[in-house]
């Protein structure tokens, strides 16, 4: 046994304790920490799988907006706790481990006896990543060769914040979502909020550009980019935009509609939806990445910060 | 060296996964949320040193995206908190209902 | 055993883990909570199947991976619509609970909604 | 081989540091006292990994981030120990 594989059995045990407390502890705010805590060691395990840009996405979205979520979420709701009693009974609790189980020892079974070796299309993305001229197999696979999913992927954070939007009462309805903090202008927050933006935001575009070459790309350079604004908006620094600007519209949909802009001209220059003439790939993609990302940091932190609470011009 | 590298990512990772117990025994969600800090910044430690192990640069930029979220996530438990108990309908109306 | 085996044997436990507590927890946002643990666990299966899928010169199948990215920022999506209900239910009923049995009901129409 | 050496001593260091800053959390008697031992702790200890891997960077970019990590770490421990501390007073957010 190998230090490496002691380390990775020793992560395992870890992550598998932190994730029984979630599901078992009495109270939800410190199932809520052990959720968050559980989201920052998985970006650890992703790490040991090799898969650095899943670890990537894990840490900014995973442990970062996630956490974030249900920590406010939990701080919010704690009076409207259910008390423990309303538990469910043994019966259904032992019926619910049975059928919990069945799952697990199902999915261990599919693991160990997964094909050996194991099919892969690994050869095909590394055959055709030349079509694309971009270093990074996984950019590769989201921008070109699986370019279908990505694009209605945004779709969905769409509609899922057209969800949270329509959630709001009908009178403030196109109002500001309200992560509204009266809180000090020369306090703590408002400095950190000063002071961690300009990097992040260097970061950010860093981690997006990289993503050509190296793991990295617009989902999770969009997430540190949503991150800083809301934290500025958290500071109280600057108001959170109304939902019925124009303005903020344009750029929710820019990232899907430059995709599907995109997609239709390979329609009509090339031979099918979505082919990229191979002489413009690579800028094709790095447009599309770029309005990806403003799109994906403006939905996500909208989508934090709520329905709105608060009505059009106070 | 790379096998004193992973060793010491594990024990940094031991350490304050020990530290989680204090989420477990609180008394207070302060408590709480600075075991999960602790794990936050041994987090990035092993990951740099697992970095430095394998030799793979981008794991550090995983290290660098935590390194900026960890804030995050406590400030939105504080600021969540101060408006629980600062008011709002929510505060008002769970009164109504302990009466 | 490898590194494979082990995280994926791991993902099972924590996929099954999440299911139980879908079924058991009584609070929407112990639920929200353990149908993220479910779908990690399931995320983390496709990182097993990519790892094995290690060929040409790459340390996984680029394409479960590219999968698990799409799939933590649906995830996420749906979490936050999720919480945005819960939010607004209690909101209306000063509750965040699912059960609709009497004692619930009386307490609700209690605070005169 | 100095290389080896320094990285070892500085590693070896900062695990310590981590060490004593979860037996401060541990066992130290009330949340300011803990809140102390761990923001001290786990900076310095963060620290020394940061400079014994320093030399082992390729390149100024990959030691740029090293730093920036640890500022970045430095200033947000900072800022949220002291919202964790207001938190924690009475009249904080209950458990």
């Amino acid at each position: 046994m190998t230090i490496a594989l002691a380390l990775d059995a020793g992560l395992a045990v870890l992550v598998l304790a932190v994730a029984s407390w979630t599901v078992g502890a009495r109270a939800t705010f410190p199932a809520v920490v052990g959720f968050v805590s559980y989201g920052l060691l998985l970006t650890l395990v992703w790490v040991r799988l090799g898969a650095v840009d899943v670890a990537l996405t894990e840490a900014a979205i995973g442990s970062g907006l996630t956490g974030a979520l249900l920590l406010g979420a939990a701080a919010r709701l704690r009076a409207g706790e259910a008390p423990a009693e309303e538990r469910p009974g043994a019966i259904l609790r032992l019926v619910a481990a049975a059928l919990s189980a069945t799952v697990a020892a199902a999915l261990a079974a599919a693991v160990l006896f997964l094909p050996d070796p194991a099919p892969t299309l690994a050869p095909a993305a590394a055959e055709n990543a030349a079509a694309t001229g971009l270093g990074n197999p996984v950019t590769n696979v989201l921008m070109a060769f699986r370019a279908m999913d990505t694009m209605l992927e945004k779709v969905v954070l769409l509609l899922a914040l057209v969800g949270v939007w329509s959630l709001a009462p009908d009178p403030l309805w196109g109002g500001r979502p309200s992560p509204s903090h009266q809180s000090d202008p020369h306090g703590v927050l408002a400095f950190l909020a000063r002071l961690l933006p300009p990097v992040g935001i260097v970061v950010g575009i860093y981690i997006l550009w990289a993503g050509a070459d190296h793991p990295g790309g617009a989902f999770q350079g969009g997430t540190i980019l949503a991150a800083m604004w809301l934290l500025v908006m958290m500071a109280g620094l600057t108001e959170p935009p109304p939902v019925s600007r124009r303005r903020l519209r344009l750029v929710l949909i820019a990232g899907p509609a430059v995709f599907l802009i995109v997609g239709l001209g390979g329609l009509w220059l090339d031979d099918a939806f979505l082919a990229y003439p191979v002489a413009y790939a690579k800028p094709l993609i790095l447009v599309i990445e770029f309005a990806m990302t403003l799109t994906i940091a403006a939905t996500l932190g909208l989508l934090l910060a709520g329905p709105p609470e608060r009505k059009l011009g106070r | 060296m790379a096998d004193y590298l992973v060793a010491s990512s594990g024990f940094v990772l031991a350490m304050v996964a020990l530290g989680l117990v204090r989420v477990v025994r609180g008394p207070v969600a302060a408590d709480r949320m600075m075991a999960a800090q602790l794990l936050g910044t041994g987090g990035i430690a092993a990951l740099l040193l697992l970095a430095a192990a394998t030799e793979v640069p981008a794991v550090v930029d995983v290290a660098l995206a935590l390194a900026l979220l960890d804030a995050f996530a406590s400030v939105a438990f504080v600021l969540g908190g101060s408006q629980a108990q600062a008011g709002g309908p929510d505060a008002t109306e769970s009164h109504e209902h302990g009466a | 055993m490898s590194t494979a085996t082990v995280f994926g044997l791991f993902s099972a436990v924590a996929a099954g883990l999440g299911l139980y507590g879908l079924i058991t927890n009584p609070q929407p946002l112990r639920k929200i909570l353990a149908f993220n643990l479910l779908g990690s666990g399931v995320f983390l299966f496709f990182g097993v199947v990519a790892r094995r899928g290690a060929a040409a010169g790459f340390g996984g199948d680029p394409v479960p991976q590219a999968m698990v990215i799409t799939g933590i920022v649906v995830a996420f999506s749906a979490t936050a619509l999720a919480v945005a209900l819960v939010w607004r239910l209690f909101q209306e009923t000063g509750r965040a609970t699912l059960n609709s049995d009497a004692s619930a009901g009386a307490r609700a129409s209690g605070a005169d909604r | 081989m100095v290389r080896d050496v320094f990285t070892v001593l500085a590693v070896t260091a900062g695990g310590f540091f981590f060490l004593a800053g979860t037996v401060g959390l541990l066992r130290f008697p009330d949340t300011l006292t803990r809140l102390h031992a761990l923001t001290k702790a786990d900076n310095l200890g963060l620290g020394l990994v940061v400079l014994g891997l320093l030399p082992r960077m390729q390149g100024p970019l990959g030691m740029l981030k090293l730093v920036a990590i640890w500022l970045l770490v430095q200033l947000a421990g900072a800022t949220v120990s002291q919202l964790i501390a207001r938190a924690a007073r009475p009249g904080g957010p209950p458990p």
